[in-house]
């Protein structure tokens, strides 16, 4: 019954976001300069041309009306058709999922395998960390497209043995996945070492080194799983902005996922397939914030005890 | 305490801020000013070499300096500003205000950067005011869940309890009492905001909208020598070192005032 | 009667969302605080003083039951009350604001009522045994006893009606403990004032209450006069309490 | 050497970098095996500093500057880092104040037991040995359930699972009230008699350590400045500040009686104090007291570091 | 063994490079191409209005004449014409063309896809000219009757959005074209995935002999420069264009990489918005400063990288056009432009340049100011996505930009792109230019001369009118980039192009096995 009313809070408040998102994301697309019309018809479009395309996809109502009527389509499931390929925006999106799918993952993959051991690292030998964080620093210095230009330059120039670009399976999506997790191992690592950091002053710690314990003992049993929430709370939050994020990569790699889908329907400002993309966007952040709420409360039990803790 | 790390972190930003004022009497000559060959390597006249307009890369690097650093700290400065306001409300107040200040967030959060640059772009006319509002928003979302989190646990504290118990109006509550404590927070994460900052400038000039031409910054240059990086590596080295260099920097000095905030050593394991 | 709990409940939703537990801190506790005396509030960890307090303090709303201050309900808008009441918290180290010098600290309470009497703080600060040179200072650079005078000129500096202590010297080692006690005893005598003086310590509390309230699992199961506490508790646990003294 | 621990002359200082604490400032101590022995004094003396010392737990700002440490007949400073821990597993047990949060809150009560005690020994009987009433039940806890005083025992249980020879207790009943303080001590004590360890514990509650230890050591400024059997230490001090402490306790106060506090505040060194640390508060002081570092004066029963010791408890 | 035809060295006159014939037929060619088809208008051919569209839509669909190396018009499924007087053209189409269904196309299809085009909104009705019938003289047989001569008729008849449709199954109502693409071409389409790929299989009746050479086009679309280079040179592209105009240095050390510049007849204009209220340029004076100020050369080599030509309104490189190098802009001097901008009482003019950000419209902004700094003017650039800056210059009536820049496709006859010089016929530029009476009957005049003497002087007069009224200025010509692997491709590229099409010769192209 509590877990009942619990998940119903959730899902009001996750409806409350997303009809937010809905509502901006409706009226910035409207707001954008650059009407559909100039956009999608070109300068030597007629008037009555212009007049036939709103008329086609009730752009000549007001926005009101226009956002009952697709907000009554989406509960219905129909997030309306693309007005460049005219195909329907779902299935569209469905078949670039995959690839923005896989991508994040492996990118979510790498970040954790290799940010949180560095970040853990940094943070044991806090006083030789240099190596560790200019590493970590060295994520956000190089910027996607400078770090995707290159790769692909060089492993399309000298043959390095993987496929830079274009998507053909999984083999495709390696350097991409590669490129992308780098900004994102070096946050992880970053969050990884706070987090390690905040654990090792905690006086159970202390009671294990006291113990005898060795390091390793220690930061397997003990250090791991207490630093484990920020980390696990910040992968939500890459999760989300690699899936937004992909887009440079998708473009660089030249890979048919959503973030490319997306950018270039903003260029033509084709409505129905902005909306959906970012509605998809918020409820897959949304999403993962449930999900590390189910983590973090299992990883650790006291989540929900209030105030009480911290004050005595 | 300051590591050696740090320290270099400090010199490296002197420094930059000093190239960055030494282009604003354009010491180093024109950074508009066509004056020599398209992509010439590096020559008397043009120490770092020409761009593809034939203009010599150092002043523009110079120039690409003062815009970004100007342009990321004003643009950190607001977040840290707005965050502040939106963080400390919401970790105090919680409730319903919280609710509704955590869903403003995590709607930006949703929303793509690129929209919301094309949106600000419209709003106040492409330009360096553009960029701001941008980076504003690409940076405000974390560092409010940030402050909100610090205020959260500053709210608890007996010295706020104390003051609502003397009778004490939300501003002096807020003011006095929860800006000051997470202002380390806050000053922490205005380095990384920083570096996010720079990149998203970066990531901006990728899609077009940075600043205008012929105005120069790091993500402009970055972004024109990576198109050119095979036929005048000259243009992405010079930015480029100064980018990673920066950043660096910037994280580096960061790291190190969090750990000054931390007053609690973490032991040795062994 | 300064201050009245009438069959106050306060319970708690805790717990992770997927368990949550309901935990009742207060059942149907009454108590009162009258004037000019300090009611001594004891009892075992968790078993709702500091609750207790923050009702009485109209930081926390009963779930159920009443509270009057100076006889009438809490006013809406608690800058009423400004002045009225104070408190000095349990721990030393979070009861002063890091960022905020010693005096401005004390004057805190003046300053909400609008009003600036540099002269009070000072003589506030001398009152508690601590030079007014310390005003300057940050609470980092006093010690722990130090400090806890500081937040007990904090509390007095207004002159309030009533005062709440909730474990205010626990954290503090013997000698300075001894100090604080006599310090507050001392106030009290020329204040006036009325306490609630919550302690799980029954040596501290026999030192400083008229009379003593004990609570267990979020109910009082005793009130009496000290004496008469000390030399002939009544119940079953206010006797194994005295036992362990 | 016969005794189960030997600090000599052990000074630490804790540097900072902008601010350098001298926490010990010669401090000696000596343990037999099977001893209790109570170590007092007000906050910021060095009992935690010497208490960490002993298993060479200080932080990584701390340095000893001079002394050493012996611990079952080995150097503590001396020892690899693989030997440093054998000695922690096998020889010595700590308990320290804040029992839940020395718990990891991640982990069920049962499950951290059974990583100290590895595959060979079963829980349930090491949380019966600290009388913890229905162990199966505790064992499914998490730490945040415990009440404080259950906690304890757990930890104690963890502390004593090897059975080592020297149980370290940092003010272990500091966070409980005081009901449960009587119980968590009382199963400190006879655990550690039956396996036949020996307890330092640090405290600053003079009577309660009075009451339950065979010697008491009382610690100021650094050192430790009187040594000698409780009942003695307690009932007729050697040195002036004992005196001072035992008179300041508000349950040594009788109704309606006004406590005496020490007066003054406690001393932070910077560098080893030239005279004796507490010349400024002591009402006996004279000339010498703040030149000459008192030397060790075997008074009755006790040691005491007061260059009047003698001359005071004969005037008494 | 047989090396190919590289860059201009071996190829015929008139080409920038040739095929092979001696490659076997076969195999299917890698393609990646900047962007795709993309209007809500879908894949209808006639109302296509961009190149990017009409070079993909020519794999499929084919026009009645087609023009060759030169410029000249020549026959494609019109086997022959003739031009009995200047209003009448009667086509005589070949009997072996058919659909890629297996229809064979009739005089009907030819009829009917023309009526259907002057019947539509499409811009090209306007560039097919004053056309008053088309009719069926016999299965074989269609006449085009003119209300008044016009010269670029034919050149108009070669572009895709003449193309001839299947017009029986469109009125039968069982293809779509605005989602399928049905046409007589060498290829036809198996399948699409917008912005993603195409894959285009052989249209096995293809009416010319073993035409097309290749069993399949496979299209890739990639948005990013960089990817398509990346696909070059790791060969999973066999040809691609470029945008870049450093693409062949930056390419250079690639083995196996051919990078061919293509010149065309598109340009560079830029507007000055004369119609806004408070206009910065309603003095012509001030419009023929900036005019003389503008340093075409200079852009072209250091914007363009030296690829582009300076250019008149009518495009260098067509037959008939015009010299740049004489008109009064370019014979004047700074100080003419000085002189001019004083009279006009607007020294120290400041104006905003609103661009779009694809490359090189930036650099070429930037050239721009510099060229007017040099006279005291202070040019402010705006750069903005393609859609906003649409938007801006489109948008509103009248415009609110100050200047803006874009180009033209400059198509296959030198009378054809000056129409847009009349905002009455143009109708897109009227929220920012006023129509010139004069300039709009010069243009008249030289659209219905025929090629000749007589021709080139009414262009030559229309181009001195278009630099004196000086509302778009045409600057230079535009470049384009094809680059191929010659280890996988022979391909076949005229100099120059007049309708964007790298793809025009694709069904001679060959692939070779690597
Ligand atoms: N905000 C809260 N949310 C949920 N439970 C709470 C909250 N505050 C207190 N509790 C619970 O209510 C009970 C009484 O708590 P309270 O703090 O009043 O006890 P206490 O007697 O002051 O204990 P201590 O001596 O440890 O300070 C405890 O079980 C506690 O866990
Ligand atoms: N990590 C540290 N860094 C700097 N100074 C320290 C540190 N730990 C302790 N000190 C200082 O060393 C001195 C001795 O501290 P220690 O913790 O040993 O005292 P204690 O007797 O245990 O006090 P308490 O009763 O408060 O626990 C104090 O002045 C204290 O401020
Ligand atoms: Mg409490
Ligand atoms: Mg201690």
């Amino acid at each position: 019954m509590r877990l009942a009313l619990w998940w119903l809070g959730r899902a009001v408040s996750a409806a409350a976001t997303l009809l937010g998102v809905s509502i901006l994301i409706f009226a910035a697309v409207r707001m954008m300069p650059g009407g559909f019309a100039e956009t999608i018809l070109g300068p030597f479009a007629t008037a009555d041309q212009k007049a036939e395309l709103a008329d086609r996809y009730g752009l000549d109502q007001s926005v009101f009306v226009q956002y009952g009527h697709w907000l009554a389509a989406v509960a219905r499931g129909d997030f309306g058709v693309s007005m460049i390929s005219r195909e329907p925006v779902v299935s569209e999106l469905w078949a670039r999922l995959p690839v923005t799918g896989q991508l994040t993952l492996f990118s979510v993959l790498i970040a954790t395998l290799v940010g949180v051991p560095l970040g853990v690292l940094t943070a044991v030998r806090a006083r030789r960390a240099a190596v560790g964080r200019l590493l970590s620093g060295l994520g956000v210095s190089v910027p996607e497209f400078v770090l995707g230009s290159l790769v692909v330059f060089l492993f399309s120039r000298y043959a390095l043995g993987l496929p830079a670009g274009g998507y053909d399976n999984v083999r495709s999506l390696v350097l991409p996945s590669l490129v992308l997790s780098f900004f994102a191992i070096s946050i992880t690592a970053r969050t990884t070492r706070d987090a390690v950091m905040g654990v090792l002053v905690e006086p159970y710690v202390t009671a294990a080194v006291a113990r005898g314990e060795s390091p390793w003992f220690i930061i397997r049993h003990h250090v791991l799983r207490n630093a484990a929430i920020p980390v696990v709370t910040l992968l939500a939050t890459i999760t989300a902005y690699l899936l937004g994020g992909a887009l440079i990569v998708e473009y660089v790699f030249n890979l048919p996922g959503i973030g490319s889908y997306v950018v270039q329907a903003v260029g033509r400002r084709d409505y129905a397939v902005v909306q959906a993309g970012v509605l998809l966007a918020a409820t897959v952040f949304i999403v993962l914030n449930l999900l590390v709420d189910l983590v973090v409360g299992l990883i650790d039990p006291r989540l929900g005890v209030t105030s009480k803790g911290r004050r005595a | 305490m300051k590591d050696w790390l740090t320290r270099a972190g400090m010199v490296c930003l002197g420094l930059i801020v000093l190239v960055a004022l030494a282009s604003v009497v354009n010491l180093a000559g024109d950074p508009d000013e066509i004056v020599g060959p398209r992509l010439a390597p590096p020559g008397p006249g043009y120490w770092l070499g020409t761009d593809n307009l034939g203009r010599s890369m150092l002043p523009r690097i110079m120039e690409g300096i003062a815009t970004t650093l100007l342009l990321s700290s004003v643009a950190v400065l607001v977040t840290a500003a707005l965050s502040a306001v939106l963080g400390i409300v919401a970790g105090y107040r919680g409730g319903v205000v919280n609710e509704l200040i955590m869903r403003l967030v995590e709607v930006l959060y949703s929303f793509p950067a690129i929209v919301l640059a094309i949106l600000v772009a419209a709003v106040f006319g492409p330009g360096q005011l553009a960029a701001l509002a941008s980076i504003v928003l690409v940076t405000i979302p974390l560092m409010t869940r940030l402050v909100r989190a610090a205020a959260v646990g500053v709210a608890q504290r007996d010295y706020v309890t104390a003051a609502i118990i003397s009778g004490a109006r939300l501003p002096r509550i807020l003011g006095r009492h929860l800006l000051p404590n997470v202002a380390g927070t806050i000053a922490v994460q205005v380095t990384y905001a920083l570096s996010v900052g720079i990149a998203v400038e970066g990531g901006l000039s990728f899609l077009g909208f940075g600043v205008q031409p012929p105005q120069a910054s790091l993500g402009v240059l970055i972004q024109q020598g990576t198109t050119y990086m095979t036929a005048a590596p000259w243009m992405i080295t010079g930015p480029g070192v100064v980018f990673v260099v920066a950043v660096l920097a910037i994280n580096v000095v960061g790291d190190g005032l969090r750990d000054r905030f931390e007053p609690r050593q973490a032991r040795s394991l062994v | 009667m300064i201050l009245e709990l009438d069959n106050v409940t306060v319970t708690f939703t805790a717990g992770p969302p997927f368990r949550r537990e309901h935990v009742h801190a207060m059942r149907g506790v009454s108590l009162y605080v009258a004037e000019g005396e300090t009611l001594g509030l004891v009892g075992e960890s968790g078993s709702g003083k500091t609750t207790a307090s923050r009702v009485a303090l109209g930081l926390q709303r009963p779930t159920a039951g009443a509270v009057r201050f100076e006889g009438k309900p809490f006013p809406k808008r608690r800058r009423e009350l400004a002045g009225h009441m104070q408190a000095v918290l349990q721990h030393p180290h979070w009861s002063l604001n890091p960022r905020m010098r010693v005096g401005a600290s004390v004057a805190e309470p003046l300053a909400v009522l609008g009003e600036k009497a540099p002269d009070r703080v000072h003589e506030m600060l001398e009152r508690v045994g601590l030079e007014a040179g310390l005003a300057t200072r940050y609470p980092h650079e006093l010690s722990g006893g130090q400090r806890q005078r500081v937040s007990i000129a904090r509390a007095l500096v207004t002159r309030p009606r009533f005062l709440v202590f909730d474990e205010a010297v626990s954290a503090l080692d013997v000698s300075v403990q001894a100090q604080i006690l006599n310090l507050i005893k001392d106030l009290q005598r020329e204040f006036g004032f009325s306490a609630l003086f919550i302690s799980h310590d029954l040596g501290v509390v026999r030192y400083i209450a008229d009379r003593i309230a004990v609570m267990r699992g979020g109910e009082v199961v005793e009130t009496a006069d000290t004496a008469t506490f000390y030399t002939a508790p009544a119940h079953e646990y206010s006797k194994r309490l005295l036992e362990a003294l | 050497m016969t005794a189960l621990l030997e600090v000599r002359d052990l000074a630490v200082e804790y540097d900072s970098g902008e601010r350098r604490v001298r926490a010990l400032d010669g401090a000696d101590l000596t343990v037999a095996a099977g001893e209790t022995i109570g170590i007092v004094g007000e906050s910021g003396s060095g009992k935690s500093t010497l208490g960490s010392a002993v298993g060479r737990l200080l932080p990584s700002t701390a340095n000893r500057v001079t002394g050493d440490v012996w611990l079952a007949g080995e150097r503590v400073f001396d020892l690899p880092p693989a030997g440093i821990r054998r000695l922690r597993r096998e020889r010595l047990g700590f308990v320290f104040q804040d029992p839940i949060a020395s718990l990891d809150p991640t982990m069920r009560v049962g499950k951290q037991l059974k990583l100290v005690l590895g595959s060979k020994g079963d829980p349930l009987s090491h949380l019966d040995r600290v009388r913890l009433a229905n162990p199966g039940r505790v064992a499914r806890m998490y730490p945040h359930q415990l009440s404080g005083g259950m906690a304890q025992r757990v930890a104690l249980a963890i502390a004593m699972a090897c059975q080592p020879r020297l149980l370290i207790a940092d003010e272990p009943t500091a966070a409980l009230d005081a009901q449960v303080r009587e119980e968590v001590l009382e199963v400190v004590f006879s655990v550690a008699a039956e396996a036949g360890t020996s307890i330092v514990w640090l405290s600053h509650d003079l009577t309660a350590v009075a009451r339950r230890c065979s010697r008491v050591a009382v610690m100021y400024g650094g050192r430790v400045v009187e040594d000698g059997p409780a009942a003695d230490v307690l009932g007729q001090p050697a040195h002036p500040y004992t005196a001072a402490l035992a008179r300041s306790a508000p349950a040594m106060a009788s109704l309606g009686d006004r406590l005496s506090p020490v007066p003054g505040r406690p001393p932070v060194l910077a560098e080893a104090s030239h005279g004796c640390a507490f010349e400024p508060r002591c009402p006996y002081a004279e000339e010498r007291c703040a030149k000459e570092r008192p030397e060790l004066h075997v008074v009755r029963t006790q040691e005491a570091l007061c260059h009047r010791a003698t001359e005071l408890v004969t005037a008494s | 063994q047989e090396t190919s035809t590289t860059g201009g060295s071996t190829a015929k006159a008139g080409y920038v490079a040739t095929v092979d014939d001696s490659l076997p037929a076969g195999g299917t060619l890698d393609v990646e191409l900047p962007i795709d088809i993309g209007a809500a208008t879908g894949l209808d051919p006639q109302l296509a209005d961009v190149a990017s569209s009409w070079q993909l839509m020519s794999l499929v669909y084919e026009t009645l004449v087609t023009v060759g190396p030169d410029f000249a018009v020549q026959p494609a499924l019109a086997a022959s014409w003739e031009n009995p007087s200047p209003t009448k053209y009667v086509f005589r189409l070949r009997d072996d063309v058919f659909f890629s269904n297996g229809r064979a196309m009739t005089a009907d299809d030819v009829v009917g896809s023309l009526q259907r085009l002057l019947a539509s909104q499409s811009v090209w009705r306007g560039q097919l000219g004053p056309v008053k019938s088309v009719t069926k003289v016999d299965d074989k047989t269609v006449d085009v009757e003119l209300t008044t001569a016009y010269t670029p008729f034919l050149a108009a008849l070669a572009n895709v959005p003449a193309a001839v449709l299947p017009m029986k199954e469109i009125n039968e109502k069982s293809v779509d074209v605005t989602k399928t693409m049905l046409g007589t071409g060498p290829f036809k389409v198996d399948s699409h995935r917008q912005d993603v790929s195409w894959a285009f299989g052989k249209n096995d009746k293809y009416w010319s002999d073993g035409e097309p050479r290749l069993d399949g086009v496979n299209v890739t679309i990639a948005t990013e420069e960089a990817a398509r280079v990346a696909s070059l040179q790791s060969g999973k592209a066999s040809v691609a264009t470029l945008g870049n105009v450093d693409s062949k240095s930056m390419l250079a050390g690639a083995s196996g990489v051919e990078v061919l510049s293509q010149a065309t007849t598109d340009f560079y204009y830029l507007m000055l918005n004369t119609q806004v209220s408070g206009s910065k340029f309603a003095d012509p004076r001030v419009r023929k400063a900036i005019n003389i100020a503008l340093d075409r050369e200079q852009i072209s080599s250091v914007a363009l990288g030296g690829q582009g030509k300076p250019t008149g309104v009518t495009p260098t490189g067509l037959p008939g056009a015009c010299d740049p190098a004489g008109l009064p802009s370019a014979t004047a001097g700074a100080e003419e432009a000085k002189k001019l901008l004083a009279e006009a009482g607007a020294t120290n003019l400041t104006f905003t340049l609103s661009i779009f950000s694809t490359a090189p419209a930036p650099a070429v902004a930037q050239v721009i100011q510099q060229n007017l700094e040099q006279v005291g003017i202070t040019v402010k650039i705006e750069q903005m996505d393609e859609a906003s800056w649409a938007g801006k210059v489109y948008g509103a009536v009248p415009a609110t930009f100050d200047a803006a820049l874009s180009w033209f496709a400059g198509y296959a006859d030198a009378g054809m792109v000056t129409k847009w010089w009349n905002p009455d016929v143009a109708v897109f530029n009227k929220g920012f230019m006023k129509s010139d009476p004069a300039l709009s009957s010069a243009i008249d005049k030289a659209v219905v001369l025929p090629a000749g003497d007589a021709r080139t002087a009414a262009l030559a007069e229309v181009c001195t009118k278009v630099d004196e009224d000086a509302q778009m200025l045409p600057l230079v010509t535009r470049p384009s980039t094809v680059a191929y692997r010659t280890d996988a491709a022979s391909v076949g590229l005229y100099a120059t192009e007049g309708y964007g099409n790298a793809l025009r010769l694709i069904a001679d192209f060959r692939k070779k096995s690597a």
